[in-house]
C-alpha cells in the first residue's frame, strides 16, 4: 500500500503543472452553453493545445498514435486538469474515451490510420449513436435497422441522448444488421459521417432546461461497408471490449470537482451563518468522509488498472465506485440546498442548475438498479434471474 | 503510487488468517461463546508470539517493526474472525506494559464515560487522556493496574455475548504516564475501524453465500434482486470502507482516520443488519453468526471515537 | 373524516377503563420470561378476567361466543389496555387472534362449540403449526406430510417459530395432504393436541437470548380426521380467508406502546443532557410524527373496516401500515441506543432488549421484501414476476 | 370515529378534480409552462367562483362555510394537477383582502427571508408575523399592496418554472393589521402539506403507469422486484402523508400540523424523486411532468413550515 507517487510520476505532475500555468492564462472565454459551435472551437483548441504539447492521448497505445502513459499518469492528468480548472474533454469525449480507443483495438491500420490522428489533433469531433428511445438500460434491444445494399448499409431509425451532435464529424452508431439473430448477435458497429444525407439532429430539452443532449432521426442514411469497425453482427462485442475495460480514471475530475464544490459550501455555510446547525455540519462532515474515500477508491482502482497492465481491468469494479459516487454527488447538491436555503431556488446562484443537473447520475451510463444487478451478479456471483 | 497490498503484506494477511483459522474458527468460536470464555490465555500467548501486539515495535525492542498499515491488516482478519479479547488496547501497550507485546499481559481500555471491556481479565489498564477527537488534542494516556480498579467496578450485562463489560468509577488518581505520542486515541479508532471492516466484509460473504444456497419460491433468493441488491449494497460499504481504512493507515491522517472509522461503523452495523435481513428467521437465531458481528459492531461504533465526534473532525477539516 | 368518538364509542372506554382501574391493582406479579407454566397461568387468568367482566371475544362474531363489537370498540379496547398496562395478550394470542376466528369461520358446529368456549374463557391455548425451516418467506413450500389412515391423519415433519408450545393444549396446523398437487392445492388444516405421542418441543433460542419460539418436531402423530378444519386439500384458502381480513387493529396496542416509549426517550434525553444535541432531538422530533401519523392511519384503516362491515378489509392495507410501522419502531430503539449512549450496551437497561427483539420486526410475519411485493402487486396492480 | 371521507367530502373532491381536469389537464398545463403563464386571471375567478378562496369564510359572509378538512382536499387536489399561483395566500386572505375571496385578488405572502412567489402578478400581500413555528408565537400578520413593495424587489430566475420569484427587501413599514387569530402560519403549512400530499399521490400513479407499460429486457420494468419496491416504498409515503394531512385538518392542531408538513414535505419530494428513477431517461427529459411536480415540491418544502423548525416543534411536544 503505497500512496507515494513514484520520482517519474512526480516528474510528469510538476511538468504538466508547470505547462498548464503558462497556457491556461492565454485562454480564451469560456463559450456560451448553447453556443454550439463556440464550443467545439473551444473544446478542440484545447485538444490542439494537448497535442502540441504531448499531452494527446495520453492513455492510448503509442501505436495508436497515443503516449502509452500509465494509469497513474493519465490519473495525475485528469487530477492536475481539473485542479488547475483546465477546459474538460468536452466535444472531444467520445472520440478520445470510447470510439477512438474502439478502433485503435478493433479498427483496420487503415481505419486507424483514417480516424485516430484527427481525433488526437481535435481536427474531427464524434459523438455517440447507442441509446434508443425503445432501449435504454436494455440496450442490446435497439431497433435502428442498417440494410446492406451492395457496398453500403441504409439505415434506419433513432438514437437518443446524444451529446455534442449539432457540431460533430462522425457518429459511432450501434445498429441492427441481422434481426432474426439473437438480440446481441445481430449488431454491428459503424462511422456514420454526420453530414451524410438523412441525419437529422433535434436538441432534446433536459429538465435542467439545457439542451446537452440530441435526438438523432436517420432515414435511410447511406454508410460505406467499409466504415464497419470489426465483422458484421459482431458490434456489441467490439463496443463491450472497449467499455468494459477502463483503468478506474473514468471519475477523476469529478471526485477532485466534488471536493472543491464541499469545500466551497463549507465556507458559504460560514460566511451565511448555517455551520451553527450541528445538522448541517456534521452532514457536511459525513460527505468530507464519502468523497475523501471514492477519492481513495479510484486510487485503489488505478492501481489495480496498473498493475493488471495494458489489459486494464474488467468494468465490474466501476460499478461499485459508479454506484457510491452517484448517490454521494446527488446528496452533496441536497446539501448545498441546505446550505443555500430559501436561495436553492434561485437558478442563478451557484450548484441550483448542477443539483438539476445531478439528478441524472443514477441513470445515465447505467442506472443504479442495473450498476446494482452487475454487482451483484459479476463480482459476487449471485445467480442471474427475477 | 501502488495502493495495492505488496506481496509480504499479502503473505501476512493470509499468514494470519490461517491462524485464526486454525485456533478460532467456527467450531472453537462457538464453544468459547457457549463457555462464555473472554480472553483465552493460552491464545493470546500465541496471538503474541505471532506479532500480534508487538508488531509495530522495533525489531530493536524485540519487535516485528512494521507500520500501521499491516497493523490494519491484522486487526481486519480479527474483526472477520469475531476474535475477542481486547486486542487493540494491548497492541497499543505492546512496549510500555510489560508482557503485553509477548501476550503474556492482557491490556484493557479505559475510556472516560465508557464501561471497561474485560476488566475482569485484565493485568492492566490504559487510561486515555480526555482528548474528544473534536480537536482538543489528546492528553497522554496513563497506565494503571487493573486490580485496584476492578475492586470499585461493577459487572455490566453486556449486549455482545463476548465482551464483559465493567462500570468503572471516574479514576481519582493518575496513574503511571506513558512515554507516546499521544496519538493512541486516533490509533486506536483506525485499528477498531480495522475490525468493523473485517465485520462488514465477513458478513458480506455470509449474505451472498446465504443467498445463493437458500431457495424460495422455487429459486435461491439471490436470484430475487430485493436480495440481490442489498448484497451489492454491502459490498459497496465494506469496499469504500476499506480504501478509507488502508489509505489512513498509510497517511496516519487523523482526519482521515476520522473518515475511516465513521464508513467503517457505519459498514459494519449496516452490512450485519442487512445480512441478518438476507437470512430471514435464521438470522434472528442464537445459531446463526450474524448477530455476533452486528452486537461487536454496535460496540466498536462507540469505542474510541462515535460517529458524532467523526462528523465534527471531518467538519472541520473542511474550513 | 370525524376523529371525534361516538357517545356509545365514549361510554364503551369508559366502563372499560372504570373496570381496569378496579382489576389491575389487584393483579399477581408478572412471571419471569422463563417461567413457562407461570406466564401460562398469569395469561390465562386475566383472559378468564375478561371473559368475566363480558369482554373476552370482543371482536368475535356474536355467534362464535364473541361480543360483536365494531372495529372502533375494539381499538378503544386495545388502546385503553395498553394505556392502563394490562397484560398483553399473550399465551392466547393464537387461539383468540387466528385459531379461535378460523374455527369461526370455517369449522363445523360441533367443531365451534368443542374449541371456542375454552378460548373465550382462557381454559385452552393454542400455538401456531404454520412455518417450516425450509418454507420462510415461501410459507406454502411446506413439508409437513399428513398421511390418512383411517379416521385419522399421520404426521411428520418440523415446524418453527412456534411461541407457547411449551404450555400449548392445541396447534393449528398446516399440513401437506396431497404433495401431487400444486403447492397451494394439497394443503389441509388440522388442529393437534400438543400432548399427543409424537410431539416434540425444543425451545429455539434467539438472538435476544431469549426463548420465546420453539422448535416443534413431529414423528408420525395421529390427528383425528374430525379435527380437520375445512375440507381436504383446502387449508390454505381456510388459513388465508382468516388472514387475510384483518381490521386494522393489529398494531393499536404496539403504536401506542411505541408512543409511550418515545416520550420516555425524551425525558430521559432531557435528564442525561443529551437533549441538547440538535442531531438527537431533531431526530426524536421526526420519530413523534411517524407515530402519531401511524396512529392516525391506525384509525384509517379502523374506520374502513367499520364502514365495511362485517367482512373487514382485505389485509393488503395491512402490508401499508407493516412496512412503516416495523422500520419505525427499529428507528425507535435505534434512536434509543443513541440516547442511552455508552449505556445502551448494558442489557439491564430499558430498551436494550427491545432493540435487539426489535430485529426481527422486517422479517417476521412477511419480511418487508414480500410486504413490498404484496404492495406493489395487490395494491398498485403491478405485473407479478421476477 | 369515522376517519374516512363523508359523501359530501367525496362529491366535493370529485368535483374540484373535475373541474380542475377540465380548465387544467395536461394539455392546457404544458401550454401553460411554455407560454409562461404564472397566474391565469380567468381561471382564478373561476377557481374563486368554485368556492377555492371562500371555502372557509361562514355564509354569512358569502362563504361556503366549510372547514380545514375540506380546505385540505381541495388543495391536494391543486397540488395533484401543478396549479400554479399563490392559491395559499390568496385562500387564507379570503375575507380581509377584498376580491381575494371572489378570485377578482391575487394575495401572494411575504415571509422574512424567502423569496416572494408571483409577487409579480399580486394585488396584495399578506406579510406574515415573525412566529418561526419553534415556540415563538405567532405575531398577526399584516396586509399591503403589492405594487409599492414590487418597487423595490428584485425578479429571481426560479427553479420552479410554474413559480415566478421575486427578492425583496424588508419592509420598512408596517403593513395594515389582519383580523385573524395569528394562524396564518401553521394553516399554510397545513395546506402547503396537502398541497405536497397531492403531489406525492400523482408522482405515485405515474410511476405505476410507466412501470406497467415501459418495456425492458423483454418485460414491463414493473415486474421487476427494484422497480416494484420503489413504487411500493412511494405509496406508503403517500398514504401516511395523507392520514397525517387529514387528522391535522380535523385537529388544527399546530404539533400535528408541524408532523403532517414533515411528512408531506419528505412523500412529495422523495416520490418525486423515485418517480423519476422509475422513468430512467425518460424522466430526465423537460417534456415529462415528473420534474414539475419535484421543483414545485422542493419549493414547498421551504414554505411556511421547514422540516427543522417542525422537527423542533414535534420533539418540543415530547417534554
Amino acid at each position: 500500500m503505497d500512496l507515494a507517487y513514484t520520482e517519474e510520476e512526480q516528474e510528469f505532475r510538476a511538468r504538466l503543472r508547470a505547462w498548464l500555468a503558462t497556457v491556461l492564462p492565454a485562454l480564451p472565454a469560456k463559450p456560451a452553453p448553447d453556443d454550439w459551435p463556440g464550443r467545439r472551437a473551444y473544446d478542440t483548441a484545447w485538444q490542439r493545445a494537448l497535442y502540441d504539447a504531448g499531452y494527446a492521448g495520453l492513455h492510448w497505445p503509442v501505436d495508436a498514435g497515443g503516449r502509452g502513459a500509465t494509469p497513474t499518469q493519465h490519473l495525475i492528468f485528469l487530477e492536475e486538469t481539473e485542479r488547475a480548472g483546465a477546459p474538460y474533454v468536452g466535444a472531444n469525449f467520445v472520440g478520445l474515451l470510447h470510439a477512438g480507443p474502439t478502433i485503435a483495438a478493433e479498427g483496420t491500420a487503415e481505419q486507424r490510420a483514417r480516424w485516430l490522428p484527427p481525433v488526437l489533433r481535435g481536427d474531427e469531433i464524434w459523438c455517440q449513436g447507442f441509446s434508443e428511445p425503445e432501449a435504454g438500460s436494455d440496450l442490446a434491444a435497439l431497433r435502428t435497422r442498417a440494410v446492406r445494399d451492395g457496398d453500403h448499409y441504409v439505415v434506419s431509425g433513432s438514437k437518443i441522448w446524444t451529446s455534442h451532435a449539432e457540431v460533430a464529424d462522425w457518429c459511432e452508431l450501434l445498429v441492427r444488421t441481422d434481426p432474426a439473430a439473437p438480440r446481441h448477435r445481430g449488431i454491428s458497429w459503424l462511422a456514420m459521417e454526420m453530414d451524410a444525407p438523412g441525419v437529422t439532429v433535434r436538441p432534446l430539452r433536459t429538465l435542467a432546461g439545457s439542451t446537452e443532449f440530441a435526438e438523432m432521426f436517420l432515414d435511410e442514411v447511406r454508410v460505406p461497408v467499409s466504415h464497419r469497425v470489426g465483422a458484421e453482427n459482431d458490434g456489441w462485442r467490439v463496443t463491450m471490449v472497449t467499455l468494459s475495460f477502463e483503468r478506474g480514471t473514468a471519475f477523476v475530475g469529478e471526485v477532485v470537482a466534488c471536493r472543491r464544490t464541499l469545500a466551497a459550501l463549507a465556507a458559504e455555510a460560514r460566511r451565511n451563518g448555517r455551520w451553527d446547525d450541528p445538522v448541517l455540519r456534521r452532514g457536511l462532515g459525513r460527505l468530507n468522509a464519502e468523497f475523501r474515500a471514492l477519492w481513495r477508491l479510484t486510487q485503489w482502482n488505478v492501481s489495480e488498472a496498473q498493475r493488471a497492465g495494458s489489459g486494464g481491468v474488467p468494468g465490474t469494479g466501476g460499478s461499485v465506485f459508479k454506484l457510491r459516487y452517484s448517490h454521494a454527488r446527488q446528496e452533496l447538491y441536497e446539501a448545498a440546498a441546505e446550505v443555500l436555503g430559501a436561495d436553492s431556488a434561485d437558478l442563478d446562484r451557484e450548484w441550483a442548475l448542477d443539483r438539476l443537473s445531478s439528478l441524472s447520475y443514477t441513470i445515465a451510463a447505467g442506472t443504479s438498479q442495473i450498476q446494482r444487478n452487475i454487482v451483484a451478479e459479476r463480482i459476487l456471483g449471485l445467480p442471474k434471474g427475477r | 503510487m501502488d495502493f495495492q497490498l505488496s506481496d509480504d503484506q499479502r503473505a501476512l494477511r493470509a499468514g494470519v488468517r490461517e491462524l485464526l483459522a486454525g485456533r478460532f474458527g467456527r467450531d472453537r468460536m462457538r464453544a468459547a461463546l457457549d463457555a462464555g470464555t473472554g480472553v483465552d490465555r493460552a491464545l493470546w500467548r500465541e496471538l503474541g508470539e505471532a506479532g500480534f501486539f508487538a508488531l509495530r515495535l522495533p525489531e530493536a525492542e524485540g519487535g516485528v517493526g512494521l507500520g500501521l498499515p499491516e497493523a490494519v491488516l491484522l486487526f481486519e482478519e480479527a474483526g472477520r474472525s469475531l476474535l475477542p479479547g481486547p486486542l487493540i488496547a494491548t497492541h497499543l501497550a505492546a512496549g510500555p506494559v510489560k508482557g503485553a507485546a509477548q501476550g503474556e499481559a492482557v491490556v484493557a481500555v479505559l475510556d472516560a464515560g465508557q464501561p471497561v471491556a474485560h476488566l475482569g481479565e485484565a493485568d492492566a489498564l490504559l487510561v486515555l487522556g480526555p482528548g474528544d477527537g473534536r480537536g482538543v488534542p489528546e492528553e497522554s494516556a496513563t497506565v494503571r493496574e487493573a486490580a485496584t480498579v476492578r475492586e470499585a467496578a461493577d459487572p455490566v450485562r453486556s449486549i455482545d455475548p463476548f465482551t464483559p463489560l465493567w462500570r468503572v468509577a471516574e479514576p481519582a488518581e493518575a496513574g503511571e504516564p506513558l512515554p507516546r505520542d499521544g496519538r493512541l486515541r486516533t490509533e486506536g479508532a483506525l485499528l477498531a475501524a480495522a475490525e468493523q471492516l473485517g465485520s462488514a466484509a465477513r458478513t458480506t460473504e455470509m449474505a451472498v453465500q446465504h443467498a445463493g444456497a437458500r431457495e424460495q419460491f422455487g429459486a435461491p433468493i439471490g436470484s430475487f434482486q430485493a436480495v440481490k441488491h442489498l448484497c451489492a449494497g454491502m459490498l459497496v460499504r465494506a469496499e469504500l470502507a476499506r480504501c478509507a481504512v488502508y489509505a489512513a493507515a498509510v497517511t496516519a491522517d487523523p482526519v482521515e482516520i476520522a473518515g475511516a472509522k465513521l464508513l467503517a461503523d457505519d459498514a459494519a452495523v449496516r452490512n450485519a443488519r442487512d445480512c441478518l435481513q438476507v437470512h430471514g428467521g435464521m438470522g434472528f437465531t442464537w445459531e446463526s453468526d450474524v448477530h455476533l458481528h452486528l452486537k461487536r459492531a454496535w460496540l466498536r461504533s462507540g469505542q474510541w471515537l462515535t460517529a458524532a465526534a467523526a462528523e465534527e473532525v471531518l467538519a472541520g477539516n473542511l474550513c
